[in-house]
Order: structure tokens, then C-alpha cells, then sequence
């Protein structure tokens, strides 16, 4: 840390960098989740028999992840609250809330699909199971990569330092929850 | 909120360019945009012996069909296809994406903006560092058994995706590993050159004094980051397809072959733009310096860059005429690729219009910039008849196609490489190259260059198909005058390649015995030419960091006794 | 400029050729017009002794005349040619005249498989005529054909017919063609499709009624290596 | 551009192939003692007189990609093991697929797949083609013989040994072939590939040609086994032949 770049103390768009980053990484996140769900509508659509391999998704335990990534969310942006008020403690805290969210998403997710598995739902059953391990699996990664990230930044952040990275990650924590927000009407409500 | 949160300017910059680094902190380890940009270089030169290599080796089996070819052997049908296969992906995405966007986007973008290094300078020595590792799994994807993919670097399912059909199960699965490896570095570095740009221009540079080129790649990484990600999405299927047994480009089990085509041209086609607009924006900066001319028409450029950029989103089809898809598509796509020609002629004609009233001098460098131009419309004019749906579904996978590829691809990878490397040698290396042997080079490389390719395009027409180790066994394509024509090519790229050794000489030679370079040797206005040659770390000393007062192409200004005005020279 | 390379050998490839004419035509003035000013320019502002460079900007309206008028006769072209392009299209892949005669095509690693009308001029009955790597068709006849794959992306090109089509596995594709030239050409495979792509070479036969008529009599009842009868095993 | 018509132009027969080729090959030995100029500054020899198992050995690099380097096939890829074969048999399979004697049917996949790679063996340098087949097919013989794993199940070797009776006459009791009857060798042939060619010549998907007379004899003899569950009983028994004199070793 201790050559930081003159270039970084410069901000001629008017936002600082490490938030500009983050947004061209959602950009670039978005054309990634963009193009695989483009081609499983597109395939959807071609073949109605999807549904009824979708109807052996669960709907309610989909539900229940959508509710705990929301609320997780909800606590990031508590996070980024205290950490503008510069009560970095009291941010890690909010973190770790977070965390306990993202944790709680992937635990449900790994029951959930070794239920399915053992059901015979695989991920070369048909080309619906296919997309549905790709989709959620590509997603669950970046779950796991988030909450990883947070953690780093938690750590920081209950030192009071580097408390603009607060911001950062609960801007990326809001894709991850949006992708979702896609994913699950998509994969267990459309039947 | 924005700045609610200072990103900590207390540490900055206070022990820059003086501490002793050891060896690997400075060359293996290194965040200076500078050595990371020649990290760059050397690796994208090296996977450019490769490829040439390839292409030699694959050129003499279409002359000499079945010799045993001097440093190869005799080239098999399997090792064919792997040879084209892996030619066009590393000149590709090896070559042409390292060494114009981030070699040359590493190098100039914080010199031409007037900072001292990019904004993330670890995220872009990581970014290096995936590149090298992913061109280490793509050079060991030739040696395992079955060996390379060879697919065509286009990698069209189920020839691509099962293992019983392309007979390199694991060459197959490196090779589309190393390419999404490849996407992923270029992502990182790509964040890395917008920010940069974005927010750490130096102070009074406004939108229109940044330098076209800088903004070229700018503009280059944003199609890029909007591009890719369908294809990273297609490149995971594909991989899993490979790999898991997933079915989605199976045909049989649910899948759909079509879809890779469509995620990879929608990628396929913007990333034509992403390396061609580097070199044009080079071409911009270069021909304004040693024309002594102000650019015509400077937004122009620009709102025909963003036309071209948002376009290219429109056309990808058009590499999918024949390819079954519903032939009512073909017709918007025939309009959208017709209608992209316009903002490619008014740049061409925005350049050719730069020359006129100059004061031109014939330096290496501007040789190879004018025959940018030159070469450039030649594959511009030849891409109509591909663009038509009429004559395309005569001319789809002929040689004319092949032909017309390379009239694109060469001004981009090859002649952009040499007049970037000779135009900033001065910055990179501190030293000069010799302009006599520069040219010997330049006559040597762009005259075979049109003799490889010219036959070619005849060859197409005559309906020669592509991806075809030995001609014999298609009695119209195998008349005395054709295989004449193939042998032609092929001499002339022998003799390409052979002045490709005057070019390394000259270069090895400049770095190390050239003479010392002034901080300005061409007299130009942009900011890299104001620092020393080369730059220190940090390029400028803290104290003097440039300030910008005008746009980059004030040349012969009237009334003024030199003429070229730097843009940090105060009024 | 395909025809004195390559004979125009089906009803449409007079078209493409006279499209790939027009083409050549109106971009080969455009290039020689733009290399020829591009070089005259070079040569005209050449270095010398006491001339200085000029400053224009090009943002002038008078200025910028130079590239918006050249830019505006650009897109006209383009519109003769776009007309020109889907006005051929349409007639080779979008419209399907009716058909006197179809063939089954059906591509694999690395072979081509014909299935032809027997000679109750019927597909699908006992005499059709199967043949590999070649087809023999009748000139003057419209053909539908039905292409197929089983197992990757091939195409169907025959050059002098100005014919090419890509083979999906898992698509059956319709289109169109009618010979108008008798004699053997070569048909080739226009997609990589793997190792032996190389050898994916084929002829196809055109003949006159009266050559046609004996080569299917000949072949309907005969049992050739190159033309199984469908039913072989039950002797 | 000089182009001869191409109008009319009879049968691609081997005849005007032939003629069609030596015109090109002409002009290209004009073109060969030009490039060697240049390449004689790569001090290399463009062709040496190396052995036949050299020419062989690189020739073979093409079939190394379906039927493995050691010679031990891939069922995966349609190709049986071939190591260790007699270099005769090698040698008129590989004209036969060449000459569309086999191979050439709507419904022998491996065969189609095979018939272009034996074409292969044919250019304008490294030797005619009959050197470069028997080149292929003496490195093939010279392999070490493999014997691959079994992966056909249900077969009764007991009841197999019985069927093989007949068979033995011509292939030997042993399954170590013999020349003279043109019966090849058949000890360590994949047995998934002896199972799919008996079901071939029963079809007469193989041996349906005239032009190919062992063949059509074999596709006779193929009717003695009544069902697939025989042809599984025979094959069965040939897995556990294993003949004293091993070719190649």
C-alpha cells in the first residue's frame, strides 16, 4: 500500500475510481449472466416439455433463498451506512450479517441439490437440468466469491480501515441478488 | 456519498522511484504499467514466432502437399487442422489482443494521459500473469495426446464438443480453457484501461485533448467487456459439454449447435473492432505527427467510432448466412452489415483527408501507418461481397473470405505491432532503431504480403474452400494453374518470414546498441514525448506531473515559430 | 469475375455471378478512386525545404464537405448493392419453386450419402437408388433437396452451381436447385467437419434425359458397391 | 489464368485422375527445385532416404489418432486394435478402402469414416502411393502385438469354441490367420469390432461388393452364426486365443 499511484488520488468522472471499477465489473458480469440466460429462454421456448423437468425444482425452498439473499442485502446496505458514518465496527458487524446470509444461500443450495441429485435430477439429465446446475452453480460461485471478498473487507473495516471498500462490495453483493432475483422465476416459478 | 469516504491520499506516492528493487520485483513481479506492457510484448512476439511458424508450416503443406517439411516433418490431416486451428487463435487472441491492446493500451494510456501509472497497478500484473498462464495451457494443450484442437479457431459444436468426433479429447478442453482464461485477463486489464482513462487524466485534460488513440482502446475494451460474456457463458457450456456430459449443443439430446455460432460471432464480430480500433487510433496519432497536421475532423472520428462500436453489436449473423439459420434473418443482417461500411469509409476518408496540406516525411513508422490505410481498404472493400447474402452464399468458406480476413487482420496485428513498436520504441527502450533497416523491413514484409494474399482471393473465387490440408482430391481445384498460384503464395511467405529476421536484428539490435533517444524525436504534442526516454518510474517526477492546456494535434499552427505544440506547454 | 473462373452451371448462378459483377463494380471504383487520391496526396505534400504544413481542422462545414458528400454517395451504393443482395438471396434460399424431382442428401464423417428417385420417380420406395459420393441428377430439372447430417456441421457446396448450404444434425433443410449444364463437378464439403474433411470430395453426375433414364434403369435394379440395395441382409 | 475445361470430363475413374495429377505434378517439380533453393539454407535434406519404418513411423502419426500410437484402438473412435497385424492383410485392407471395395456403404459407419484416411495415402511427395501404404502397413505389422480388454459382454466362451470350428479352418486354430486362404490374423482384434463386422458381413453391409472376393466369401461364411447371441459366443473364444509366434516381438 505504501506506493499508492498518484493515478488513484485523481477522479475526473466525479466518482471515485474503486467505485467506477465496480461498475464495469457488474457491466461485464451482466453480459456473462446475459448471454446464458438468453440462450435458456431462448431454448425454453423452443421446447414447452421444459416444464414439467421444472416442475421437479422446489419452489419453496427457491423462495426461501430469494427471501435470505434479500435480506442479506438489506444488510449490506446497513454496512454501507455505518461505514459512511464512519463506524467501520459496527459496518464488520453488518458484514458478517451478510456472510451468515451468503452461507445460509449456499447450505440450502448444496441440500437442495444433493436432494435432487438423489432423485436422479443430474446435471446431463436433460438439457432443462443443464442449464438449471450451470445457471445456479455459475451463480453460487459468485456467492461464494462475494462472501469470501466481504470477509476480507470486514476484517478491515472492524480496524476502521479502507472503509470505502464497504460500499464497494455491497454494490457487487446487489448484482449477485439481482442475478438471483432473474434466476428464480426462471428456474422454479415457470412450470 | 462519493466522497464521503476518502480512498486514503495520505500514502501516496511517497517513496516513488527510489527504492532498489530486486530482480523479480522488477521483472517477474513488477506493477509498472510500463514493464508489465513489455511483459506484454515479449509474449505476444513470441506467440508470434509460434503462429508464423504454424503458418509456415501449414502454407508449405498446401504448396509441396505430403513433403517432409524442413523443421515440421510431414504434415498429417489432423495436424493440419490443428495447425489452422491454433494459427488463428493465437495470432488471434495471443498476438493481436496482447500486443495491440495491452501492450501498446499498458504503455501509452497513463503517459498519454499524463499519470504515473494505471489505477490498479496489482489488478494489472495479475492480469499479465492469467495471460501468460493462459497462453502456458494453450501451448501445452499441442503436446498431450490427440494432440492440439483442431477445430478452426471458431470451434463450431458437436465437431467441438465431442471428443469422438474431433479425436483430441484433451486438446479440445485446454484449448477453450486457455481462450476463457485468456477473456478473463483482458476483462481485468480492459476495467483497468477505462478507469484509468475515466478518472486520472491529468489536470485540463478534457474530453476532446485526450489523444484518439487513447481513446480507441478505451472504446475498444468497453465492446470488448460487452461482448465477451455471452461466449464466457458459451465457452462454460462448451466445456461442460466436453467434459460433463451436458447436452447443450447436442442435437440429439435437447441441444442446439446453432447456439454457440450465435454466442460466438455476437463476441466474434465486436472483437474485430476491439483490435481494430488500437491501430487505427495509431494511425491517427502517427500520421498527424509526421504529416505536421492538425487531425481532420476530430469528433467525427469519435461519433463514428461510437456509430461503428454500437453497430457491431448488429451484424454478427452475417458469418451465419448458410449456417441454417431462418433466411429472412439474413436480410436485416445484410442491412446492418452494409449499413456498418459507412462509419468504416468516412474514417478512411477522415484519415486520407488528414494528409492533405501536410508536410509529409516518410519516416518507418508513417510507411507503416499510410500502408495501414492502404491495406486496410483492400480488406474493407473485399468484405462487401462477404456482406451481401447474395454473393456471400458463393463466397462463404472460400479463400476469398480468407483472404479478405487477412487484408483486415494484417494491418491490425502485423502492420499495427510495427509502426506501434517503432512509433514509441524511443519510450519504451530509451534508444532509437535504425530507419534504414526499418525500411528495408517494411518493403520486405508489405510487398510478399500482397503477393501471399492476392492469389488467394483468385484461388476463392475459383471456388477453392477453406480448411483443406491437400488440394488432390477435388479434381477443379487441382488444375496446374491453381496449384501454381498456392506455390506462389507460399514462396512469398517464405519471403515474408525472412525479412521478419531483419525486423528482430534491428530490434534487439536498437535496444541494445542503438543511440540514446532524446526525450521528443518525432516533435509531437502528446504527453509521452514530454518525459524522459525512457520514462522513470512514475514517468514524471512528482513535482512535475503534466498539465494539459490544448488537445494533442495542434501542428503548424500559423503564427507560431515551431510546429508543434506540446499539449503541457502553458500559452 | 466467377464466371471466367468457374462455368455458371444451375438457373441461379447467372444471378450471383451478375450481383458479384455489380459489387466488383460499384467498390472497385470507390478503391481505386480512394488509393488514387491517398497516393497523389503523399506525393503532392511530400517534405520540402520552406513549405510549411497547413491548419485546417476539418470541423468547418466547407471543410468537412469532403467526407460528408463522398459519405453520402457511399451509402447510396450501398443501397444498389443491398437491393441488388437480398433481391438474389431471396430467390436462391427464401422462395422454394416447385419441385420436378428430389434428392436426399445426408452428410457424415466423412462421406455423403444420396438417396435418389427410383424409377417410379417416388422417394421413400423400395427402388430408390442409394448412392455414396455421388450424385446423378438430370439438367434442366428442378430439384428439391433434403439435406441432413448425423453427426457434425458439414456443408453442401457444389461451386458451379453456386450452391452451398450447411448440414445441422438434428435439421432437416429444404432448398433448391436446377442444373442447367451436363457434365461432372465436384462437390465439396465447405465446413470443417474433422481429420478427414480433406477427403469429404464428391462428383455429382449431370446428365441428359436420355443418360439419365438408362443410368437409373441400370442402377434400380443392380446391387453396386456404391449403391446397396436397402434390404441386403435376408438371403 | 490458364485453365484447362472442365467440360466434359468422364468418371473420376483412376485413369483421369492420374493424367489430371501428373500435369500438376509436373509444374510442381519446376516449383520443387525452386524452393529448394531457399530451403537449402535451412541445411535440411527435403527427402531422405530413411528407412520404411521411418516413413512409416511418421505416416502412422495420422492413424495414432483413432487407433492410439501403441496400435490398441479405441472403441470410442471406431477403431480396432490394429498393432502387430500381418503387414499383408494391412496392406490389401488399406487398397480396399482406397478403392471403395469396402467400406463404401450407407451404413458402415466406421467404414466411411476409414475409406477418405486410406485415401490420404496419396501426394505429390514422399514416395508413390503404393510405397506409402506399404510403408504404413510394414510399421503397423512391426508394433508390438496388444491385446485389448474385452468390453463385449454375454458371450459364452464354452458354446463359442464350439462355433469356432468352423472358422478355424481358414483363420487357424490358434486365430493366428493365414495367407494363403487370405484369412488375417484375428488373436487380439478388439472384440467389439469382430462382433460389429460379423454383424456387417451378415447384413451385407460388408462383402456385398464383387471387386472384393474375400470379402464376399467371409460374408457366406458369416451365415453360420445364427444370431448375435452366436456371434458373441465366437467372439467369446477368439478373445482367449493366443497363438505362440506373436508378429513384430
Amino acid at each position: 500500500m505504501s506506493d499508492r499511484p498518484i493515478a488513484t488520488t485523481r477522479s475526473a468522472a466525479g466518482m471515485p475510481t474503486g467505485k467506477l471499477a465496480v461498475w464495469w465489473v457488474v457491466v461485464s458480469e451482466i453480459v456473462i449472466f446475459g448471454g446464458l440466460l438468453a440462450s435458456y429462454i431462448m431454448h425454453r421456448l423452443a421446447h414447452s416439455d421444459w416444464g414439467e423437468q421444472a416442475a421437479h425444482t422446489n419452489t419453496w425452498i427457491g423462495a426461501f433463498n430469494t427471501l435470505v439473499l434479500l435480506s442479506s442485502s438489506l444488510s449490506a446496505v446497513l454496512a454501507h451506512k455505518a461505514a459512511s458514518e464512519g463506524n467501520g465496527p459496527k459496518a464488520a458487524k453488518l458484514l458478517w450479517l451478510t456472510i451468515l446470509g451468503a452461507v445460509t444461500f449456499v447450505t440450502v443450495k448444496g441440500f437442495e441439490w444433493a436432494h435432487e441429485i438423489e432423485l436422479g435430477y443430474t446435471i446431463t439429465s436433460s438439457t432443462f437440468w443443464s442449464f438449471y446446475y450451470t445457471a445456479a452453480g455459475l451463480h453460487a460461485a459468485h456467492v461464494i466469491a462475494g462472501a469470501i471478498i466481504m470477509g476480507i473487507v470486514a476484517v478491515a473495516a472492524a480496524k476502521n480501515r479502507e472503509l470505502h471498500r464497504v460500499e464497494l462490495i455491497g454494490i457487487y453483493w446487489h448484482f449477485v441478488d439481482l442475478v438471483w432475483i432473474f434466476l428464480f422465476p426462471l428456474l422454479y416459478i415457470a412450470k | 456519498m462519493a466522497e464521503s469516504i476518502p480512498a486514503t491520499p495520505e500514502l501516496a506516492h511517497d517513496e516513488h522511484g527510489h527504492h532498489e528493487q530486486s530482480f523479480a520485483s522488477k521483472y517477474l513481479f513488477s506493477t509498472d504499467h510500463k514493464m508489465i506492457a513489455k511483459q506484454y510484448l515479449f509474449t505476444g512476439i513470441a506467440m508470434a514466432l509460434i503462429g508464423g511458424f504454424f503458418a509456415y508450416a501449414f502454407r508449405m503443406q498446401l504448396a509441396f502437399p505430403g513433403m517432409d517439411i524442413p523443421f515440421f516433418g510431414v504434415v498429417s490431416p489432423g495436424e493440419y487442422n490443428s495447425l489452422i486451428t491454433n494459427h488463428g487463435t493465437i495470432m488471434i487472441f495471443w498476438v493481436a489482443m496482447p500486443i495491440i491492446l495491452a501492450a501498446f493500451g499498458n504503455l501509452v494510456i497513463p503517459l498519454m494521459i499524463g499519470c504515473d501509472d494505471m489505477v490498479f497497478p496489482k489488478i494489472n500484473r495479475l492480469s499479465y500473469q492469467i495471460f501468460l498462464l493462459s497462453a502456458l495451457v494453450l501451448i501445452s494443450s499441442f503436446f498431450v495426446e490427440g494432440g492440439g484442437f483442431g477445430g478452426s479457431w471458431v470451434a463450431y459444436p458437436p465437431l467441438s464438443s465431442e471428443p469422438q468426433y474431433n479425436l483430441t479429447p484433451l486438446g479440445s478442453s485446454l484449448w477453450i480453457g486457455a481462450v476463457g482464461l485468456e477473456f478473463v485477463a483482458f476483462l481485468l486489464g480492459g476495467i483497468n484501461f477505462i478507469t484509468t482513462t475515466m478518472n486520472s487524466r491529468a489536470p485540463g485534460m478534457k474530453m476532446n485533448d485526450i489523444p484518439i488513440v487513447v481513446w480507441m482502446i478505451v472504446i475498444a475494451s468497453v465492446l470488448f467487456m460487452a461482448s465477451v460474456g455471452p461466449l464466457l457463458a458459451g465457452a462454460i457450456m462448451l466445456l461442460f459439454d466436453q467434459n460433463l456430459g451436458t447436452a447443450f449443443y447436442d442435437p440429439t439430446r435437447g441441444g442446439d449447435p446453432v447456439l454457440w455460432q450465435h454466442l460466438f460471432w455476437f463476441f466474434g464480430h465486436p472483437e474485430v473492432y476491439v483490435v481494430f480500433l488500437p491501430p487505427l487510433g495509431m494511425v491517427a496519432d502517427i500520421i498527424t505527427t509526421f504529416a505536421r497536421k492538425k487531425l481532420f475532423a476530430y469528433r467525427t472520428v469519435l461519433y463514428t467510432v461510437f456509430g461503428t462500436g454500437v453497430l457491431s453489436f448488429t451484424v454478427w449473423a452475417h458469418h451465419q448466412f448458410i449456417s441454417g439459420i431462418d433466411p429472412r434473418m439474413a436480410n436485416i443482417f445484410t442491412v446492418t452489415t452494409l449499413l456498418i461500411s459507412i462509419p468504416i469509409a468516412e474514417l478512411m476518408f477522415v484519415y486520407i483527408a488528414t494528409l492533405y496540406g501536410g508536410r509529409i516525411s516518410l519516416t518507418t513508422p508513417m510507411l507503416w501507418a499510410l500502408s495501414f490505410i492502404a491495406e486496410f481498404l483492400i480488406g474493407g472493400v473485399t468484405g462487401i461481397f462477404l456482406g451481401a447474402s447474395g454473393a456471400d452464399v458463393y463466397f462463404h468458406d472460400t479463400y476469398f473470405v480468407l483472404a479478405h480476413f487477412h487484408y483486415t487482420f494484417f494491418p491490425i496485428a502485423i502492420i499495427g505491432f510495427y509502426m506501434g513498436v517503432t512509433y514509441w520504441f524511443p519510450k519504451m527502450f530509451g534508444k532509437m532503431m535504425s530507419d534504414f533497416w526499418g525500411k528495408v523491413h517494411f518493403w520486405g514484409t508489405i510487398i510478399p504480403f500482397n503477393m501471399i494474399f492476392i492469389p488467394l482471393f483468385v484461388l476463392g473465387t475459383a471456388g477453392q474452400h477453406r480448411r483443406i490440408y491437400d488440394y488432390s482430391h477435388f479434381p477443379e481445384l487441382m488444375t496446374p494453374g491453381m496449384q501454381d498460384m498456392r506455390v506462389f503464395a507460399t514462396m512469398s511467405l517464405l519471403v515474408m518470414l525472412a525479412f521478419q529476421l531483419v525486423f528482430l536484428i534491428n530490434f534487439v539490435n536498437g535496444m541494445i546498441r542503438g543511440p540514446k533517444a532524446e526525450k521528443n524525436p518525432w516533435k509531437a504534442n502528446s504527453l509521452e514525448w514530454t518525459t524522459e526516454s525512457p520514462p522513470p518510474h512514475g514517468n514524471w517526477p512528482p513535482s512535475e506531473m503534466p498539465t494539459v492546456y490544448r488537445g494533442p494535434y495542434e501542428y503548424s499552427v500559423p503564427g507560431r515559430e515551431k510546429d508543434y505544440w506540446p499539449q503541457n506547454e502553458p500559452t | 469475375m466467377i464466371e471466367s473462373l468457374v462455368p455458371a452451371g444451375s438457373s441461379y448462378a447467372g444471378e450471383i455471378d451478375l450481383l458479384v459483377n455489380m459489387i466488383l463494380w460499384i467498390v472497385g471504383f470507390w478503391f481505386v478512386l480512394c488509393e488514387v487520391v491517398f497516393f497523389w496526396l503523399i506525393f503532392r505534400f511530400r517534405k520540402k525545404e520552406g513549405v510549411p504544413g497547413q491548419y485546417i481542422s476539418g470541423e468547418e462545414k466547407s471543410q468537412k464537405r469532403w467526407i460528408t458528400i463522398p459519405h453520402v454517395l457511399v451509402l447510396v451504393c450501398d443501397i444498389f448493392i443491398l437491393v441488388g443482395a437480398i433481391w438474389v438471396w431471396y430467390d436462391i434460399k427464401q422462395d422454394l419453386p416447385p419441385a420436378q424431382a428430389e434428392v436426399r442428401i445426408i452428410s457424415q464423417q466423412w462421406a455423403w450419402t444420396f438417396v435418389h428417385e427410383g424409377a417410379d420417380g417416388e422417394m421413400g420406395t423400395a427402388d430408390d437408388i442409394t448412392t455414396i459420393n455421388e450424385l446423378t441428377v438430370q439438367v434442366d430439372t428442378l430439384y428439391h433437396y433434403k439435406l441432413e447430417s448425423l453427426d457434425v456441421i458439414h456443408d453442401f457446396s457444389v461451386p458451379v452451381w453456386r450452391l452451398k448450404q450447411d448440414a445441422i444434425p438434428g435439421r432437416l433443410i429444404t432448398g433448391w436447385f436446377e442444373p442447367t449444364l451436363t457434365g461432372s463437378f465436384d462437390i465439396q464439403c465447405a465446413e470443417l467437419c474433422g481429420v478427414g474433411h480433406a477427403l469429404m470430395g464428391g462428383t455429382v453426375h449431370v446428365k441428359n434425359a436420355a443418360d439419365y433414364a438408362s443410368w437409373v434403369a441400370e442402377n434400380s435394379t443392380m446391387s453396386l458397391a456404391s449403391a446397396a440395395t436397402p434390404h441386403a441382409g435376408g438371403e | 489464368m490458364a485453365r484447362p475445361p472442365l467440360d466434359p470430363r468422364t468418371l473420376r475413374g483412376a485413369e483421369t485422375t492420374g493424367t489430371h495429377m501428373q500435369s500438376g505434378r509436373n509444374r510442381a517439380t519446376r516449383w520443387t527445385t525452386i524452393v529448394c533453393c531457399v530451403v537449402a539454407s535451412f541445411a535440411l535434406a527435403v527427402v531422405s532416404g530413411a528407412a520404411d519404418l521411418e516413413v512409416g513411423k511418421e505416416l502412422y502419426e495420422q492413424c495414432a489418432q483413432c487407433h492410439g500410437a501403441d496400435g490398441g484402438g479405441r472403441s470410442f473412435y471406431l477403431a480396432p486394435s490394429i498393432a502387430g497385424m500381418d503387414e499383408w492383410y494391412v496392406t490389401s485392407q488399406l487398397e480396399n478402402f482406397k478403392a471403395g471395395t469396402r467400406g463404401l456403404h450407407a451404413d458402415d459407419k466406421g467404414g466411411l469414416r476409414m475409406y477418405p484416411m486410406a485415401r490420404s495415402l496419396t501426394s505429390d511427395y514422399g514416395g508413390t502411393d503404393a510405397e506409402k501404404i506399404e510403408a504404413v502397413s510394414a510399421y503397423i505389422a512391426s508394433l508390438p502385438e496388444v491385446f485389448p480388454a474385452p468390453e463385449v459382454t454375454g458371450g459364452d466362451a464354452v458354446k463359442g469354441a464350439a462355433l469356432y470350428a468352423t472358422c478355424q479352418q481358414c483363420h487357424g486354430a490358434a486365430g493366428e490367420g493365414k495367407q494363403l486362404l487370405n484369412a488375417p490374423r484375428l488373436a487380439g482384434t478388439s472384440d467389439w469390432y469382430l462382433v460389429t463386422e460379423l454383424q456387417e458381413y451378415k447384413q451385407g453391409i460388408r462383402g456385398s461388393n464383387p471387386l472384393n472376393g474375400p470379402a464376399v466369401l467371409m460374408r457366406g461364411m458369416s451365415n453360420m452364426l445364427a444370431n448375435d447371441q452366436a456371434i458373441r459366443d465366437v467372439v467369446a473364444h477368439i478373445v482367449t486365443l493366443k497363438p505362440a509366434t506373436q508378429n513384430g516381438n
